[in-house]
């Protein structure tokens, strides 16, 4: 993956939102605000022919070094990788988002297979995707609360599900048709 | 490269069915084959040396006890955080003595991490697979549990008394250097060891039909270096 | 007396049909597990013989579950219905010469009546279970029985048109004892439409999307369970073994072999039903399953069309011929 | 039948004669957890909206708290049709991360196992594909060859599902003779057992007809519903990772990329079936050409992964005692973040680190395909009819376990 030239390209076109730009491992990398997010992947994809999108995750930069003391880095960054299968180039893009206005504009336009990820972005980091058709939970259950992926969130979660405990009554009701428990009942 | 598609039937093929026929010939054809089948509780499947299953301590013909140290190697490369430890200090030498190890088999994911690292070949996964049972507390090993364990794998045929190498202790082509110090040592010197296999020496065919086996199945580093 | 002798005689032939039905799934079980380079059962007896009436005993003293949201009469009700009237129909199969419980006129027409209203059974499970797939699986067959009937009633009229008769015994005795005689040399097109809608009538691979366990689940006999799930096996095994002896009767000679066997004369009308048995346990082993409009598409475009015109060409042969 | 009863899905004002259905999770069709919700007229789809997250077991913020080496384990987990594949996967992105060479042997191996559990995949693929349109017996034809591998990778590394057999830097094992000679005997046996299946299904009407026309995408469609693997190649798009980006020892071996044209389930499984014998071509390359060498890098890193000094670990409190003594400090680790795709059974499987310098992954993204292509039976679904939906998820070839991760 040598360099592209679509990151001066980008920078052109979009002076106001393009932070930042470095090739790391080979791979290029733009941070972006967040205000033209559609813009810029709409540029992308018509003008760099990149037309397949790899992936795209949120990424919570509270904990992070790198992301610390810097004014270019938000709270939290939605990442969207970009391909090209006729020009073989890849690009990175990190739209930065800000705590306190926790949310961007969807790409589902472009991309309709970017509608689960999308989901499962506001599912696990709390990003709330703008203009997207069907914004629900994706991986948790409807019901659940907080942002896992969040790195306040513990990894033994906050407490249980709350329809755990529904679950756990109504399961112990129907213990009483359980083999083994109507065996002792007998003794 | 486009698939290919197979051609298209033509009417009188539709006619009689042809494809379909075909597929009957096939099934009726394999009534009279022999079954594939592996009676599985009358006929065991093949358990390969370095097959990760029950956990055990490998009791030290010594001190007729397990062999740890306590250095908590093991709980620590735990992916599933499933070993626990729990050792006081001998205040006389300052050494470790183990008071109790647990493995609650229910959260391992016998990934073979902990008989790797342990520098004393002290816990080991044996050739049992089947240990699977209704209640929770017998999947929770102790110490004695594990070593009883190894007891009980020893009785197996799998075991080989003189060494008791479970492969996984030393991979097969780890280098030496990597090993811990009594993995080194461990499998015996007059164990034949094999070739390390390269596609150049296309004699597979032929030449290493009585080669495989237990006995000739770990390469040692040095073993390596001579190519 | 004469009833006495009946109902010993319907006595010995439901023990008989019974203890066939439970061999039947025994040997499909084996026939299809070496055709898939596996076993079969193989545990209970040597080699699983025992396994039918391990499997019986399991159905008959499990729990009989009736769903809460189920219409409690009709579920009880439909595999009864189901296994009655395929039950029925056996009296009337001709095993041998005389060896027919009742030796009626309308025999055929009595086995497609019979037929039919087994068909009930299967809708009110579907219906009466009051789950979805259950109802979807109904509706299948509903929709298969009633297109796959007509195909299989106009297929036979050929067979009818030159027997001259309804009757199951004077269908064999009009076919003769020589294999030419035989009416699928006279009728292999009525016989290839009679094949293919006796697959779809006992919802059998390649059309069995009343059960397709795939799609829904097991179709109209998702809730059953214990006994009543082991009737509508029962019938649809009774509904093979009868469809199964109607071709037998119609197209392929009845209980008339190469010679005679002395003792035991339906020797060669068992042998030819098992025949056509295996046939439908040899294409379950091989064929995948059609979707429910192609399924139709079949019936209504193919089938009809093509028994229709066997009629005429029958018709027309028969004219000519006199 | 005078009770009402209230099923758990509202009916929206006009579509009161619609049926629902909620398919799954528990469903034989379904491969797994997956849950589809239907809106049916007739047997008609009109609506299909799938949910997933009954597997959910949280490996991304698992992996925050664990070590590069014990994340290992959980790509195991997640295609555990294709373990062998996923571990491969892992493992290039994490040495891309942290600069660790692989010998070229290992590199060879990875190749292979690679390729063994594409095979396997597949065939476990085409098994479910086939018994969910209804040809059973294929099903069992298929485990046994399936079984044939799966014996093979008990064989070399211990277990048959999850095996954890790459390990950062290298492999854990080397092959022995006995391996590469089972596996020589079934690289030699697989096409003529190929062409078995394909004389139960491939010409077979019934099969046609349940297959051709039916779950159609187009290659520009595909392309924007992210679709990838053998589900994007089947619509004519020439994208394998295998060529485009080179990964283990692909760069040497010699292999062609079958493409569809049509983008039907037919094209998907006419795709798939080239690959497998690719694959088994791939293999036979990796037999003949095995290189000699060491099969883990010098640089690799242990098992006890390094961690910097004064950083909290999540340990239990025996073992936090000992903890700092047995801590070295390694500077290999960079700050930085990575993305590297592999080309798995059912896709592109990329994981995308965030590493900030320490001995764990910062953020571990993982995507998988299965979750892709499960967004995309909304869009394939719609129109067709109940039985189509079974073949179409059957097509899309999903794992429920690497779609929830």
């Amino acid at each position: 993956m040598e360099s592209t030239g679509i990151i001066p390209r980008l920078e052109v076109s979009y002076p106001d939102d393009v932070l930042h730009s470095y090739q790391y491992c080979g791979q290029d990398v733009v941070l972006t605000r967040k205000k033209h997010i559609l813009d810029i992947c709409s540029f992308i994809r018509d003008q760099c022919a990149m037309n397949h999108l790899m992936f795209l995750c949120a990424v919570d930069n509270s904990r992070r070094k790198e992301a610390i003391g810097k004014n270019e880095y938000e709270r939290f960054e939605v990442v969207y990788q970009f391909y090209s299968m006729t020009t073989k180039h890849s690009i990175r893009i990190r739209a930065q988002v800000p705590d306190d206005d926790c949310s961007i504009e969807s790409i589902t336009s472009l991309w309709p297979g970017a509608d689960c990820l999308e989901r499962e972005c506001f599912d696990l980091m709390g990003i709330h995707f703008s203009s997207h058709p069907d914004l629900r939970r994706i991986l948790m259950p409807e019901d659940w609360k907080g942002h896992p992926l969040r790195k306040e969130y513990p990894l033994r979660g906050i407490g249980e599900w709350a329809g755990y405990e529904t679950l756990k009554e109504k399961s112990l009701e129907l213990r009483t048709f359980d083999y083994r428990s109507s065996q002792k009942g007998n003794e | 490269m486009k698939i290919q598609y197979k051609p298209k039937r033509d009417l009188l093929e539709t006619i009689i069915h042809l494809e379909i026929l075909q597929g009957l010939a096939l099934t009726l054809k394999k009534l009279f084959s022999k079954p594939i089948t592996r009676e599985y509780p009358g006929e065991m499947p093949p358990v390969y040396p370095g097959f990760r299953g029950q956990h055990a301590l490998v009791r030290d013909p010594v001190s007729g006890t397990s062999k740890c140290i306590a250095c908590l190697r093991c709980s620590q490369a735990c992916p599933a955080r499933c070993i626990r430890v729990k050792y006081h200090i001998d205040e006389s030498n300052g050494s470790r003595i183990v008071d109790n190890y647990e493995i609650e088999a229910l959260r391992c994911v016998y990934c073979g991490y902990c008989v790797e690292v342990c520098p004393v070949n002290a816990v080991t996964m044996t050739d049992i697979f089947e240990y699977s049972s209704t209640d929770r507390q017998s999947l929770h090993f102790d110490k004695e549990r594990l070593l009883e364990n190894w007891d009980h794998f020893t009785k197996s045929d799998s075991y080989e008394r003189q060494s008791y190498v479970n492969p996984l202790w030393r991979p097969r082509g780890f280098p030496k250097s990597r090993l811990t110090a009594s993995s080194r040592e461990s499998v015996p010197k007059n164990r034949k060891i094999e070739k390390q296999f390269t596609g150049t020496k296309l004699g597979i065919k032929k030449n290493n039909k009585e080669a495989g086996g237990y006995n000739n199945l770990y390469p040692t580093h040095g073993e390596k270096n001579a190519h | 007396m004469q009833i006495l002798i009946l109902l010993i005689q319907i006595a010995i032939l439901v023990a008989v049909v019974l203890l066939h039905v439970a061999y039947a799934t025994y040997f499909e079980r084996k026939i299809i597990g070496h055709m898939q380079v596996r076993m079969g059962p193989m545990l209970v007896g040597w080699h699983g013989l025992l396994q039918p009436i391990a499997d019986g005993i399991k159905s008959f003293f499990k729990e009989d579950i009736i769903p809460d949201q189920a219409d409690k009469s009709l579920f009880l009700a439909a595999p009864i219905i189901c296994l009655a009237a395929m039950m029925v129909s056996l009296s009337v199969l001709p095993f041998a010469k005389g060896w027919a419980l009742a030796d009626i006129n309308v025999g055929l027409l009595f086995i497609f009546a019979m037929s039919s209203l087994a068909s009930y059974g299967i809708i009110l499970a579907g219906w009466a279970s009051n789950s979805k797939y259950t109802l979807l699986g109904g509706i299948r067959s509903m929709a298969q029985v009633i297109s796959y009937e007509i195909a299989i009633g106009l297929s036979l009229v050929g067979v009818m048109m030159l027997s001259g008769t309804l009757n199951l015994s004077q269908i064999v005795e009009a076919q003769g004892n020589s294999f030419f005689g035989m009416f699928i040399i006279s009728q292999p097109v009525a016989f290839f439409v009679f094949f293919i809608a006796m697959l779809a009538e006992t919802n059998r691979v390649p059309f069995d999307l009343p059960e397709a366990e795939t799609e829904l689940v097991s179709g109209y006999i998702t809730e059953y369970s214990g006994m009543r799930y082991a009737m509508f096996f029962m019938a649809e095994y009774i509904g093979m073994f009868v469809m199964a002896s109607i071709g037998v009767v119609c197209f392929l000679g009845g209980w008339y072999g190469p010679f005679a066997v002395p003792l035991f004369p339906p020797i060669w009308f068992i042998l030819k039903v098992y025949f056509i048995m295996f046939l439908f346990i040899w294409i379950r082993a091989t064929l995948p399953r059609y979707r429910y409009d192609q399924l139709m598409a079949i019936g209504w475009k193919l089938l009809i069309p093509l028994s229709l015109g066997n009629i005429f060409i029958t018709g027309l042969a028969m004219t000519l011929a006199q | 039948m005078s009770r009402k009863i209230s099923f758990n899905c509202p009916v929206q004002a006009g579509d009161e004669d619609r049926y629902r259905i909620q398919m799954g999770p528990q469903h034989p069709a379904t491969h797994g957890v997956l849950r589809v919700d239907l809106d049916l007229d007739g047997e008609i789809i009109r609506k299909c909206n799938p949910h997933v997250g009954y597997l959910h077991r949280g490996f991304e913020k698992l992996a925050e708290h664990r070590t590069y080496v014990q994340n290992l384990v959980l790509t195991d987990r997640l295609d555990y049709m294709a373990a062998m594949a996923n571990n491969v996967g892992y493992c290039e992105a994490v040495e891309k991360l942290l600069a660790i060479e692989v010998p070229q042997r290992s590199r060879y191996l990875r190749t292979m196992v690679c390729e063994m559990a594409r095979l396997a995949s597949h065939l476990l693929w085409l098994a479910t594909h086939a018994l969910d349109i209804g040809a059973m017996t294929v099903f069992l034809y298929c485990f046994r060859e399936r079984e044939e591998l799966l014996e093979i990778f008990a064989e070399l590394c211990g277990s048959r599902l999850t095996n954890t057999y790459t390990r950062l830097g290298g492999v854990r094992q080397d092959v022995t003779h006995s391996i590469m000679m089972k596996l020589e005997k079934f690289v030699d046996s697989f096409p003529s057992n190929l062409e078995e299946y394909e004389t139960l299904i491939d010409t077979n009407r019934i099969w046609l007809k349940r297959t051709i026309d039916v779950g159609t995408v187009g290659a520009d469609e595909a392309v924007g519903l992210c679709l990838t693997g053998a589900s994007l190649r089947g619509s004519g798009v020439d994208y394998d990772i295998r060529k485009h980006f080179p990964y283990a020892a692909y760069d040497f071996m010699d292999f062609e990329v079958p493409l569809g044209e049509t983008g039907d389930t037919y094209a998907r499984y006419r795709c798939r079936i080239e690959e497998m014998l690719q694959s088994n071509s791939i293999l036979r390359q990796c037999i003949e050409r095995m290189p000699p060498g060491p099969i883990i890098g010098d640089d690799a890193p242990d098992l006890i992964m390094p961690n910097k000094p004064g950083r909290k670990v999540e340990v239990d409190v025996p073992a936090q005692q000992s903890l700092i003594k047995l801590v070295e400090d390694r500077e290999t680790f960079m700050e930085g973040d990575v993305y590297v795709a592999t080309e798995v059974p059912k896709g592109e499987l990329g994981f995308y680190f965030v590493s900030d310098g320490n001995g764990t992954p910062y953020r571990m993204h993982i995507r998988s395909p299965s979750f892709l292509h499960i967004s995309a039976l909304k869009t394939m679904a719609k129109g067709s009819m109940l039985a189509d939906l079974i073949a179409i998820i059957g097509t899309l070839d999903v794992v429920l376990g690497e779609c929830d991760r």
